[in-house]
């Protein structure tokens, strides 16, 4: 059964059109790969599933509950965690006090707080990082704790916007793990990334954009043979 | 907008800055504080310093209560002054026109100012950093007007309290020693208060509001409802401030309780003392009623304002070279101190290891 | 109310406008560029008026042939100010920003009393005075004389602003201080030229001011709500949004002064003022 | 052409550049690699001026820069392309290239440029007059770069150029690299995709904790057993 | 030997300090004659100088404190003089909302205050036993205003029919719309409008077309210095000429009001309590004022002459009581009997009633003919006729 279903999704800002007559599903505990050239409208798609800009047409479904139109507070509520493209951390906080505000979702008993908090933090490796404020961690460490707080909110589905970038091999590797792991858990993820080695080997599914709409969906080994996703996305190599 | 604040994060870190084991030491150090503080009329006997004193109480309060929208939620209210003299207005009403006790009015006051600060919150909160700054000076200022027209409120003459009925149930006395020890208890009960707010979920959602609101939503934070929680508690205790500011001086007037510059002073209280930490407001209402009494009891005299170029100019200096107020000062120095005793750690084990790997060569 | 009125609070109401634009511009200039809502901006009013009125009585200069000698002693005191005082709290919290400005704010007051009393002066006879009539309805030619030199600041700014390099290097300063030193631009000269012309501002404003309006050390007071009220209400950083936010201010204050009653003037320009933001939190013409 | 010696550098007490020696030669392409948080963009910030050393030498054109104040630097032909864009995101596109140029005082020449960026990002020309804020993540990224071309500096600095840009273009930005170091511009390159950045440098740099513990020729780099461990994933 | 020490509260800075720093010089004045003597003014009481006679000649010493127009300042600073610097009576503080709070924190002390210029009527209506006012207050320079009109009809045969009020908005113009409002209903006059603007208008076009299409005879005004200079003006640009501007004191009577508007000021008409042409009737009244213009370079006005006679009144109980306790003094200032050839007013005398409002003032009533104050009312006192009706603003040279 799919978790999150997008239906026919248009998104315009005034003359330009982010997002065209798009729909796609992700299916409970699966991983799905949103990619497409810069400017496709991928990070415009995630605002509308998060709730930060309510597409103009079309809507979504978080299993029988209808999430279009609704605000980002109640999207939260609603299961779905996010992380930014830009990192967006509570800069004069702490690691661990940042998932804690997450945290307190689920539980407003500070105590619980802390502890699931730090267990999520070393779930995504930054354990040691707890106590450091977070406007002192480099960006790429920011994004990853952005992945804890979102997850801190105990999310159905996880949005992940470029969480990769800026990664060298072998550390791409490791935040693959982190991913699979969050999968282990039983969380959806759909996550937007460039960096091809992070998502081919682990997505269960890829949608692809162009220009705000959708041109190819498939298995990962569909779409990179797909000549459109090639010629538009991929480049041939 | 450059609203990142350096927070202290809780008072525990500054009473005992390493050790958070020692707990036990921080309360017997609060004890002896609020011991301290009780005394301080028993053992101040001249009225007038003892006005001081109280001086000092009510703006701690005032800043205590303004720090909680203003520092923990970073919603900088700059029309404050609203609420106070909401407060004053409502309870010297309710005493004078309607006989009630005067604890009771004062609490009236609290809520009113708590229920007005819903309206105003859910139409202002939409706006940020500088224009919501801008748009709470607009709506003190609005109601400053009506309140000098209302004939009923007494209009730009103002409001007399009935100086002869003395008594707690007027909460009107001739001795300053009970407005004292009324002002020490709101005070200590704004900070406790204040300290529940900052060690529960709420604390840690103001900050997050303040830090990146948009991914405080993503988290499902309703920041409206959120801000409305920080603007209420905080107006219900600025309000109460401006009950017992009537209850003290007698006489309330728009001129006097709704004047602008009040709402600044508040602000300035916590700016001082430091944003956003618990005790900064106490701090800082201590320093500034100093230099504030301090500078015209020298040179207030001397018929050209004197007082005044020294006030601002030591306001100026302490606002350029003490940015984060006084705790933010205190924090640094604790951190360069720690910071300083690991460089020497570190040189010493620089020096031991390279004292063993000579030896080993 | 006859069209005599109407043309007539039409046209009080538009001149004063001026005035407020006028003062609200080096405000917006000034946060514009650094973010700092500068709460002693009333005081260079103050400084411009006295600057005229100092040497109306000393040397018989009228105020209209000193007005560029006031604009440059503005110019210089901004600029002094900056590398004074404001270069160290740029990056300080925007609190403590606002506890400086305001500290300013009691602290030029304070020496303006200290220095030249507290007493109120006027330049009682310039070369604008008198009235002037037209469509009927009369103006007072210095309030004419100042409407017309508001506008013509104005324009100045505004060109100044979007033709010249240094307008726009000012613009990126504004807009990313650091990014702009990546571009080759001197931030600290940006900003001390914005204080620098946010000073001049205020000071061409106090001298076209001080042919009819009384001197004295508070004189800031008045203007400075308003002159913030403006500000946000075209949006803070906009200087065309000034100009007209100024005009839109004058005019509901005479005009709403007339109909409503004096006694709610202020009220009603705020409250306008705040119904406006509930539709355009940004100002009416802020950038979001 | 550019030589950092003993650069040490601190936030807020706390060491993030303890030694870092660093040489570009003219005309060549340098690569600076190391894992997250060990101080690539510190040093680029640094020798860009953001950051001010706390000891050591930076030496431009035979100059010391220390004393310089970052906006000077630019003119001595020293740009930063920064990590994270930091592009005017208030400002259309245009002015944003515009404003890259700004050092440079010839009217005609700085159109040419802007028209030569043009070329090489078309996106860019379609979205001339759009704020900068609105666009993508990634076409701010290439606006960022056009941004830093447009100074003309004898040194380009780009701290991680291929940030959130699609794989089609990331050869294509990479490419335009190497064309602009032929035809005479000096990079030092931070970059996360070593494979290709490793090719096309000349030189390569490895930093760990705030110093330089390797260096070598980009191949050379590209072999060596423990980057291959360390970020090459394999 | 012995020093007096007399709390002084007075607003030194903000933005009444121009009226302070000119009251504070009265007060010196005053506390000089005492000290030192003066002898170019025989008449006045204690100018013979040696301080006060019944306490061995002890010197006054006057305490200053600024309020700063604040009403708390007011009344900490009241509690300061009085507890440090210990003061035995205390002499402040101009504005009527400061006066009511740090007359309160004298009353509870039962200290002497004795209240020189604050024209609020509910001041001595609020039954304190230690509070002294020596001026009349705004209930009687309102009714002075319609026994004026009254005067006006019997003896010279001018009607005034319609009024119009136009008052700023703090205390004291509020007190004075409600009363001018009350005798104008009372007494039968037509009020065709009434207006409150905001003190510290930027300006008062609107306000000035409000009274134009109302076209009064008289305009009731109270306005302070910047206020009113900027209303006169605007009358002018306007055209507005009413037969009458009866302006009440304040910005009116300040120096800088005739300097700045020099001809323009003509033919307002303004209540007083002084005038230096009262000298014709009062040579006390010269005399003090050259000794004050010699010092300050400045003349006496309603303000600092009431300020002076105010201390002096004082200084003239402290005397008798011969003690400062301060329940001597206050029996003293109770039993006060001055004659009006010793004071610089225009009054009949000092006399306190039960409240401590002094029965024997009044005000009188100014009209600005070339350039001067002329006292034109009561008519038994006036040096030159009153102008009616005012001269078109065209029509004037
Ligand atoms: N607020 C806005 N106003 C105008 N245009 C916008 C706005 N937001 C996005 N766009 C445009 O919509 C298009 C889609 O943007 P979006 O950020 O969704 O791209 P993306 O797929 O995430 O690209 P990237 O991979 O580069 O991050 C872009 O061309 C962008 O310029
Ligand atoms: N503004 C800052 N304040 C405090 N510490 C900082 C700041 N910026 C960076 N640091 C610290 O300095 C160290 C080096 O950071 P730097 O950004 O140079 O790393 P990097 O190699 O560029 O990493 P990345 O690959 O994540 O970009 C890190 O430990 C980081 O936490
Ligand atoms: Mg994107
Ligand atoms: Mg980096």
């Amino acid at each position: 059964m799919s978790l999150l279903r997008v239906e026919s999704v248009s998104k315009r800002f005034g003359g330009i059109t982010a997002n065209q007559d798009v729909s796609f599903e992700v299916g409970a505990g699966k991983i799905v790969g949103l990619i497409g050239p810069n400017g496709a409208g991928k990070t415009t798609m995630f605002n509308c599933i998060a709730g930060y800009a309510p597409p103009t047409t079309g809507e979504i479904w978080m299993n029988d509950i209808k999430v279009s139109g609704m605000s980002p507070e109640q999207c939260a509520r609603a299961g779905i965690g996010r992380t930014f493209q830009v990192a967006r951390t509570f800069t004069s906080m702490t690691a661990l006090e940042n998932v804690m505000v997450g945290a307190f979702l689920i539980n407003k008993n500070v105590a619980d707080a802390r502890q699931s908090a730090a267990k999520l933090l070393s779930f995504v490796n930054l354990g040691q990082f707890k106590d450091k404020p977070a406007g002192s961690m480099t960006i790429s460490e920011q994004r990853r704790l952005a992945v804890a707080r979102a997850l801190a909110v105990r999310p159905r589905l996880l949005l992940m916007d470029e969480v990769m970038a800026g990664l060298n091999p072998t550390e791409v590797k490791e935040t693959v793990d982190v991913v699979l792991k969050i999968r282990e858990e039983g969380i959806s993820c759909l996550i937007v990334e460039h960096v091809l080695e992070g998502i081919m080997p682990i997505a269960d599914a890829i949608v692809v954009l162009d220009y705000g709409k959708k041109i190819a969906e498939g298995s990962p080994e569909q779409v990179s043979n797909d000549p459109k996703v090639i010629a538009a996305y991929l480049g041939d190599e | 907008m450059n609203i990142q604040e350096k927070t202290v994060t809780s008072a525990h870190e500054l009473l005992a800055p390493d050790s958070h084991g020692k707990s036990s030491v921080k309360y017997i150090l609060l004890s002896l504080c609020v011991i301290c503080a009780l005394l301080v009329p028993v053992v101040v006997k001249d009225p007038s310093h003892q006005n001081l004193a109280i001086l000092i109480l009510m703006a701690a309060q005032l800043g205590v209560a303004w720090n909680i929208v203003g520092g923990y939620a970073g919603q900088v209210s700059l029309g404050h002054v609203a609420f106070y003299g909401l407060g004053a207005y409502t309870s010297t009403l309710l005493l004078t026109q309607w006989g009630m006790n005067a604890w009771l009015a004062m609490l009236c006051g609290g809520i009113l100012a708590a229920l007005i600060s819903l309206v105003i919150g859910w139409s202002c909160f939409r706006l940020n950093g500088h224009y919501f700054g801008m748009a709470t000076i607009a709506v003190a200022e609005i109601i400053q007007i009506i309140f000098t027209n209302w004939e009923y409120a007494g209009g730009a003459v103002g409001l007399t309290l009935p100086m002869d009925q003395q008594g707690w149930s007027n909460m009107i006395f001739t001795d300053k020693a009970p407005y004292y020890y009324i002002a020490l208890g709101l005070l200590l009960l704004t900070l406790a208060v204040n300290y529940w707010i900052e060690h529960s979920y709420l604390g840690y959602y103001f900050r997050a509001i303040k830090d990146e609101p948009d991914a405080a939503r993503s988290l499902g934070i309703n920041l409206s409802r959120y801000k409305q929680i920080a603007f209420a508690v905080s107006s219900f205790f600025t309000a109460i401030g401006g009950s017992l500011y009537a209850q003290k001086e007698l006489y309330i007037d728009p001129g006097s309780v709704l004047h602008t510059g009040l709402s600044i002073k508040m602000a300035l209280v916590s700016i001082l003392g430091g944003v956003g930490t618990l005790l900064g407001p106490v701090i800082g209402a201590g320093v500034l009623t100093f230099i504030e009494e301090g500078t015209r009891a020298l040179f207030g005299g001397s018929g050209r304002g004197t007082d005044l170029v020294i006030y601002a100019a030591l306001i100026v200096v302490i606002a350029v070279y003490y940015p984060t107020g006084v705790m933010g000062w205190i924090k640094q120095f604790f951190a360069r101190r720690k910071a300083v005793r690991a460089q020497k750690a570190q040189d010493a084990q620089d020096t031991t290891g390279t004292q063993a790997g000579k030896e080993a060569a | 109310m006859s069209l005599e009125i109407i043309i007539q609070t039409l046209a009080s109401g538009i001149l004063i406008g001026l005035i407020y634009a006028l003062v609200a511009i080096g405000l917006t200039l000034i946060f514009g560029v650094m973010d700092i809502v500068n709460f002693s901006h009333g005081e260079f009013l103050m400084f411009g008026m006295y600057s005229s009125f100092w040497m109306y009585s000393l040397f018989a200069l009228d105020p209209m042939f000193t007005l560029p000698l006031t604009a440059l002693f503005l110019f210089a005191l901004g600029v002094i100010l900056y590398k004074l005082i404001i270069r160290k709290i740029t990056n300080a919290p925007m609190l403590s920003q606002i506890f400086t400005t305001f500290g300013l704010m009691m602290l030029f007051r304070g020496l303006a009393q200290f220095f030249w009393k507290p007493d109120f002066r006027t330049v009682d006879h310039s070369v604008v005075s008198g009235a002037v009539q037209v469509f009927g309805i009369q103006v007072g030619m210095p309030q004419v004389t100042a409407g017309v030199g508001a506008i013509l600041v104005t324009m100045g700014i505004y060109l100044f602003l979007t033709k010249t390099r240094a307008g726009a290097a000012l613009e990126a300063t504004a807009a990313d201080k650091e990014a702009a030193q990546l571009m080759g631009i001197d931030s600290q000269k940006m900003f001390a030229m914005a204080w620098g012309i946010g000073a001049a501002c205020a000071g061409v404003a106090g001298a076209l001011l001080s042919t009819f309006f009384p001197i004295f050390p508070e004189v800031g007071a008045n203007f400075i709500l308003i002159a913030f009220v403006v500000v946000n209400l075209g949006g803070f950083g906009s200087v065309i949004g000034a100009l007209f936010a100024g005009i839109i201010v004058g005019v509901i204050e005479v005009m709403g002064g007339f109909l409503i009653g004096p006694q709610y003037k202020l009220a009603l320009v705020l409250g306008l003022f705040l119904a406006v933001l509930m539709f355009r939190p940004q100002g009416l013409m802020g950038k979001q | 052409m550019l030589q950092v010696r003993n650069l040490r550098v601190s936030y807020d007490g706390v060491l993030a550049l303890s030694k870092v020696d660093i040489d570009v030669e003219k005309g060549k392409i340098v690569a600076l690699v190391g894992g997250n948080g060990n101080g690539k963009s510190t040093t680029l910030r640094a020798i860009a001026g953001l950051n001010t050393a706390d000891a050591g030498q930076i030496i431009f054109d035979g100059k010391p820069l220390e004393k310089i104040p970052a906006s000077k630097r630019v003119g001595l032909g020293l740009s930063l392309v920064p990590e994270g864009r930091r592009i005017f995101a208030r400002l259309t596109v245009e002015r944003n290239l515009q404003l890259g140029a700004y050092t440079r005082r010839d009217a005609d020449e700085v159109a040419e440029s802007i028209d030569t960026m043009y070329s090489l990002f078309p996106i860019l020309k379609e979205r001339r007059y759009q704020l900068a804020g609105t666009m993508s993540g990634g076409e701010q990224q290439m606006l960022a770069i056009g941004r830093g071309l447009m100074a003309k500096p004898k040194l380009l600095l780009l701290d991680e150029p291929s940030w959130g840009i699609a794989p089609k273009f990331v050869t294509k930005v990479l490419d335009t690299i190497q064309l602009i170091n032929e035809q005479g511009m000096s990079i030092l390159l931070v970059e996360q995709n070593l494979h290709k950045a490793l090719a096309i440098a000349h030189h390569g740099y490895v930093i760990q904790t705030g110093c330089i513990v390797m260096q070598g020729t980009g191949q050379e780099l590209l072999n060596n057993e423990d980057v291959k461990k360390a970020y090459l994933g394999v | 030997q012995q020093e007096i020490k007399i709390g002084v509260i007075y607003p030194l800075s903000g933005a009444a300090a121009s009226s302070g720093s000119e009251m504070k010089n009265a007060l010196e004045l005053a506390a000089d004659i005492v000290n030192n003597g003066a002898k170019s003014v025989p008449n006045l009481p204690f100018s013979a100088g040696g301080g006060l006679p019944n306490l061995k000649g002890a010197k006054i010493k006057l305490v200053f404190a600024d309020h700063q127009g604040n009403p708390q300042i007011g009344a900490t600073e009241t509690e300061r003089l009085i507890t440090q610097e210990k003061v035995v009576a205390i002499v402040g503080a101009y504005f009527s909302n400061v006066t009511a709070t740090s007359s309160q924190v004298a009353e509870k002390y039962k200290i002497p205050y004795v209240n020189p210029e604050s024209s609020s009527s509910t001041l001595t209506q609020r039954g304190f036993k230690w509070f002294f006012r020596t001026t009349a207050h705004d209930d009687l320079f309102v009714h002075n205003f319609f026994d004026f009109f009254k005067e006006l009809e019997a003896k010279k045969g001018i009607k005034v029919k319609q009024l119009a009020t136009f008052n700023e908005n703090t205390l004291w113009g509020n007190e004075t719309t409600k009363l001018e409002t009350k005798l104008a209903a009372e007494k039968g006059y037509n009020l065709v409008k009434t207006i409150v603007y905001p003190a510290k208008s930027t300006q008062l076009t609107s306000e000035v077309q409000q009274l134009k299409s109302a076209s009064p005879q008289v305009v009731m005004q109270s306005s302070y210095l910047g206020d009113a200079i900027m209303a006169m003006k605007t009358y002018k640009e306007l055209g507005f000429s009413p037969d009458m501007i009866l302006a009440n004191n304040a910005g009116f009577t300040d120096t800088e009001f005739r300097r700045t508007l020099g001809k323009d000021a003509d033919y307002v008409i303004t209540r007083e309590v002084w005038s230096p042409d009262l000298a014709k009737n009062n040579p006390l009244i010269k005399q003090v004022n050259d000794l004050f213009n010699s010092k300050y370079k400045i003349d006496f006005t309603g303000n600092s002459s009431r300020t002076f006679t105010g201390l002096m009144t004082l200084v003239d109980a402290i005397n008798r009581a011969g003690s400062t306790e301060p329940e001597a003094i206050r029996k003293a200032l109770t039993e006060t009997n001055i004659p009006a050839n010793k004071l610089i007013m225009p009054w009949k005398g000092v006399k306190f009633d039960e409240n401590g409002q002094n029965v024997l003032g009044s005000g009188i009533l100014v009209q600005i003919i070339d350039g001067k104050y002329n006292t034109v009312w009561p008519f038994d006192l006036a040096t030159k006729d009153v102008v009616w009706p005012m001269p078109k603003w065209d029509q004037r040279k």
